[in-house]
């Protein structure tokens, strides 16, 4: 046994981290939301010339064939950095899908300009009020051509391809669309989070094709793997407000003592960095299953999600309550992880789905033991 | 115990409607109305003078200093009619009323109060107050804004933070230090100061919101006259504690939570709505019911304070709750919608409303008396546990760290 | 409006918590735990001689025919002390139970022994892991017999009486049944509250009369006014904890300071408090709207047991946990309370019962104003 | 990242494994077997020796030592394998081979190692800690027993609290003042003591939960010679913190939240069980998400000892996470039974094992490092936040109140 990470994702870890504290340092995404913009592309490029977009995506179609938690180790960073660019959308689900699903043709089409950075996807499910992933979407494929509206669907302003969980022959369904075509209608929304547009896209008739292996179960795996990277982002992020708590409040005086030597400040900045360690444990587990026990992963993926997400909620709200007022401006840096906050919990679906899922998983195990 | 209205209450109340009914839909906004900060503050002011003309303006102020002289319950009747009509009010109107004109009523002179008190109550005279620092938040008393005497005037040279409406406001309250060889409680002292008098700046703070509700204020060189000064030299403190005392029992809005159960009820899921599922009624039925409790909390110290009965720090549990509650309640509902509450249409004007509120909760933690603040004060004044040991105590405010 | 306990409701108060503390000291619960004691029945006399047991029942069955908020009054001074008198038991629920569903006959044949206290009666519900109120319960009365096993039932080793939630010609009811009979056998089970014992109750063909007023709506109602009783109580107990936490961390000198000057105890106590007196303000709402306000009652009921519940888990709970190593002992007081909190928590059904009474109560009365 | 053994551990595992099924059957006890404190302590020595004959007390003591001298993955192995067994282990075992051989073979000369350590490993002799006392909880550097120099002596009075099973250990640890001159933490100093010294007597504490686990010792001129005490005079507070660094790694059980789900399962409600409802789903859900996180924190922190590194207060979160969890996610399964969690017939040992649980969670909260002195250590010592302000720093111990 060996917990932890490898030299080579220590190493992974440290370059992903310096050349994002590089490229879009907090003055940045602040200049980022002023300009309402849809993407940091620098950074994205700076990204794509490490080939961190290709890391999981396999060498046989340009990608670097690494492994869930090498992936892991890049969206914590990401996550730690509040970094601005389609990596979640793209990447960890679009070109997941793709590889998983996808046919031989469809990944040799898509995923090397995936890899490279060059393409940018999305991942479209959720339909409004209807959730995250209706069981029975209101987006239909029929005859090749896909009918319907999907929204919020992230980063679809700058995406030329999205993979669209869809209704085919009364099955749940993965489809491709390019997005460049005139019977697409894409539509900016207010998002919550200023960092991550989201899109309203209307599909009268589009052309698209199924990916032949996109059932129901295993569009359940893919959101799993989702769910993990999705734990590895609030993680990083969680550990970015506890530092900045912590950092702050040992700067700053209040009643002629350091605020960080109040015990209500250091015992809420120790329990959120206890759950932001308990979460990690978490996440290196289900990283590591991802890959090599895929079996464990239902319950270790959840297992993430409810911990890490806990873990940032707490952290990103204690951290702009330590700052005091000026945690409520804007030239500070709370309100960036305040909202991204809101964006991992309410992608990828509500707790109760996780919370069903890890009891459903654990208790097949136990019976499978007994 | 008695939820009815008294026989006089009623009939003050049916006076209060009959009056509302004739003169409030005039000045009322329509529902979603948006209008500039400038017209808010104009017809703002004109809905004060309207109630000073009909007799409501400053119902629990003394009749001599031009209030009614009514009953604190009296005012909330008065408010619960009045809040039945949309119409325009804001802290340039509020701080007059519920800082400015108790501190100047309290601690002023005769021809302080002729001169302040009526043009406020008849919302001629809008305020703003220039308290907290960049450096003084929750430890108000560390101010480092200096006035120093010169002849009859005062030269004053710093800078305030959270300052609300200060750019719409003609006066305001300010604290600031006279002497900084006492120690920090005792070297304040508390003006008045005319918003247009030179040397005063007054820049918007950017917040988290987008918008700019919150000022600095930059005062440089700024000469005012000793008439403005209210108190004695070094009564700042006892001066601020009267002002705070004031305004910490109107907090929450009632009926938060039951628009938030139609929400869940009207968000599909599974078969349902997310309303049927058991997590979602339990915590939206324990939001109802914390809320339900500071409703009757309030009733509660209302009583006291009709009876002459000092709440004290009883009071740091409305917006302790309040502020925490709407904070997890908020973000439970954008949870209940899910993935449909990251981003919206312009026309969803529910799920906006919920992201304003989450994002407001954050500064509500904060603003007079962050969390942490408020349990010490809860602990020190109503159970009487120790101070914190404190560094600061009885040394030289310009000894300090 | 007029917001707090009349003049007389304050004098019952002091006069029932003076007759506690010297009836009741925590050496005297102790003794009751040393002796596995039924109940305290010293103390029982002595609230019986001021009348308590017959506050709410009508003067014309014996009683004072006081209101649910003077009733409240004296829970709240009986959680205050952690009492062991079956109040709850015979008053709260039995004899309510009677006054609103028995015939006259009933009501005049049980009621004053009640009201004066000689006689003791029991409220038997729940059917063991079935739960605190089956819909379809398993003892079932026909031809004036009862069959059947409640289990636990509170008191019952000292109750004379019981009235029993059945089924009756497929309908939930309720039925009267003397204690004393053959037909019945009644075990002592392991109780949690250590001061409070609970029973099985097997009725084997008892001879048993229905009330003719028991049905569903009705037995709802009297739990909503139970529930009431049971907030009082726990916001007495809370209170309590608060305050012993207050005095212990007061004399305790800590690192050279006293444990209460410090910021994590502060604050862990301001907290509780502040949740005791939210739940004492949805208490007395309760309270009032039980009498003078009964279409606002399912509300403020589950209100007032909501908040009071998780004020004196906390309480009870944190309570114990400023007091150190010396508040797990048997010598201190903190487990009075620690278990108590479990009795109240687990009697009267769960938070899920009660978040959808008022859901559904706070839905009706916003369509029914809309 | 591996979660497999590699080939070493398999081999050392199937070695252990063999070794087991051999030799545990004959030590284990029946489920739910009940046997008195004496036969326990006799039994737990008797497994104990035979693990020595095996070669397997002391995995990771050096072997100059007389331990295995292996690591600390090896340790974690042969738990895991030994857990499959239900053999008599308690704390007068472990406190031996956790504390005071680590503080004897650290600090300890070398007659006392080849005094103490052998018998200790082979289970001859039995230990209990003295180191609490009624006014130093978790300021363990307050103990006031005293011990005074008499010659090649020292005469020790005072009282110490909270000894596991001091009733039927042969030695105690023990920590006391040896000069109260000095500031608090200096003036300590470390012994070892022979629990059959007249002068010691052992008072059971009756706990809240109804047994004894735990003692008062009142020492009273207890004559003791030097030849017990470890380390220099003085150094008593260095050789404690040899002491506490050692087993807080070993927290929480595995498979609790997954047997409460069971629980859950089995109680029925509505047409189907409570485990259908969404409330019930979520919070066992949660409490088994901390539960696994916490399992692999402790894999993440055996990683790191087994490098030679240090977790330091790290480890401070395993109990702090367990003790929490425990006390809420046995109060939660108690509330999904609902009233049938009230009161139990005999058999109904899943419940009264959620008593048990929810009662223990009370203690755990306290012992070894209150709640609340963790969370100062992790906010000091992980993120290096200042300490408290302290009104005993440097203080001479006789001069503090």
């Amino acid at each position: 046994m060996n917990f932890d990470l490898s030299e080579e994702q220590k190493l992974l870890a440290d370059q992903t981290r310096s050349l994002l504290a590089g490229h879009a340092p907090y003055d940045r995404l602040r200049a980022l939301v002023d300009a309402q913009a849809e993407w940091d592309e620098v950074t994205w490029r700076a990204l794509c010339e490490m080939g961190l977009p290709g890391a999981r995506i396999p060498e046989a179609y340009g990608g670097l064939g690494l492994t869930d938690l090498d992936l892991g180790v890049i969206s914590e960073a990401l996550g730690r950095a509040n970094a601005a660019v389609p990596f979640f959308s793209s990447i960890v689900c679009a070109a997941d899908a793709i590889a998983m699903a996808g046919t031989e043709a469809q990944k040799m089409n898509w995923l090397p300009g995936l890899a490279s950075g060059d393409q940018i996807a999305t991942f479209a499910s959720a339909e409004g009020k209807a959730g995250w992933r209706p069981a029975q979407p209101g987006v239909r494929f029929e005859h090749g051509k896909l009918t319907g509206i999907k929204l919020p669907v992230a980063d679809a302003g700058i995406a030329g391809l999205a993979v669209v969980q869809c209704l085919a022959e009364g099955q749940e369904a993965l489809a491709l669309v390019d997005l460049g075509q005139p019977e697409i209608e894409r539509t900016r929304l207010q998002s919550f989070d200023q960092l991550r547009p989201h899109y309203k896209i209307e599909f009268r008739a589009a052309h698209a094709e199924l990916m032949p292996q996109g059932g129901q179960a295993r569009i359940s795996a893919l959101l799993d793997r989702a769910a993990v990277q999705a734990a590895f982002e609030a993680v990083g992020a969680a550990e970015a407000c506890v530092m900045m708590g912590r950092d702050y409040t040992m700067g700053r005086q209040m009643f002629g003592r350091p605020l960080a030597s109040y015990q209500a400040i250091k015992h809420k900045l120790a329990d959120t960095l206890m759950a932001t360690e308990l979460a990690r444990s978490n996440a290196y587990f289900a990283g590591w299953a991802a890959t090599e026990a895929p079996g464990q992963l239902p319950v270790a993926a959840a297992a993430a999600r409810l911990t890490s997400l806990d873990a940032l909620a707490a952290a990103a709200r204690e951290n702009l309550q330590v700052h005091g007022g000026i945690g409520y401006t804007f030239e500070a840096n709370c309100h960036f992880y305040y909202r991204r906050e809101r964006t991992l919990a309410l992608t990828l679906g509500p707790k109760d789905y996780w919370a069903g899922r890890l009891v459903d998983a654990v208790r097949t195990q136990s019976n499978e033991a007994a | 115990m008695d939820f009815n209205d008294t026989p006089e209450e009623a009939a003050f109340r049916s006076e209060v409607r009959a009056w509302l009914q004739k003169t409030a839909p005039a000045h009322a906004l329509a529902a979603g109305q948006q209008i500039s900060d400038a017209e808010q503050v104009a017809r703002g002011k004109a809905w004060q003078r309207a109630k000073y003309d009909g007799g409501y303006a400053g119902i629990t102020l003394p009749r001599v200093l031009g209030g009614r002289g009514g009953t604190i319950i009296e005012a909330v009747v008065f408010d619960e009619e009045e809040a039945r009509y949309n119409l325009p009010k804001g802290p340039y109107i509020g701080i007059g009323l519920g800082m400015a004109l108790p501190v100047i009523g309290k601690h002023g002179t005769e021809a302080q109060i002729s001169r302040f008190v009526e043009p406020t109550l008849k919302g001629d005279l809008t305020w703003c107050q220039l308290f907290s620092e960049p450096a003084a938040g929750s430890d108000l008393a560390a101010v480092r804004t200096r006035a120093v005497r010169d002849g009859d005037d005062w030269i004053i040279n710093g800078q305030k933070v959270w300052s609300s409406w200060a750019h719409h406001s003609d006066w305001g309250i300010l604290v600031v230090r006279t002497d900084p060889s006492v120690a920090k409680h005792k070297g304040l002292t508390f003006f008045v100061i005319d918003m247009k008098t030179p040397g005063i700046e007054v820049r918007p703070i950017r917040q988290i919101s987008g918008a700019s509700d919150f000022n600095e204020t930059f005062l440089t060189d700024v000469r005012i006259p000793d008439s403005w000064r209210i108190g004695a030299v070094g009564e700042g403190w006892a001066c601020c504690m009267t002002v705070l005392m004031g305004e910490r029992l109107n907090q929450g809005e009632e009926g938060k939570i039951a628009s938030l159960m139609e929400y869940a009820a009207e968000t599909p899921a599974g078969p349902g709505t997310a309303l049927d599922q058991s997590a979602n009624r339990l915590s939206l039925a324990t939001a109802y019911a914390e809320e339900q409790a500071q409703a009757y909390l309030q009733a509660r110290l209302r009583t006291m304070v009709s009876r002459g009965e000092n709440p004290g720090a009883l009071a740091a549990m409305m917006k302790l709750s309040y502020a925490s509650r709407l904070q997890k309640s908020s973000a439970i509902a954008m949870e209940i919608r899910g993935a449909g509450a990251l981003a919206v249409e312009p026309a969803e004007s529910q799920t906006q409303a919920l992201w304003d509120d989450y994002i407001w909760s954050a500064a509500l933690r904060i603003a007079g008396g962050a969390d942490e603040v408020l349990r010490n004060q809860i602990a020190e004044r109503v159970l009487g546990m120790p101070g914190e040991m404190r560094a600061d105590k009885g040394v030289p405010f310009s000894e300090l760290k």
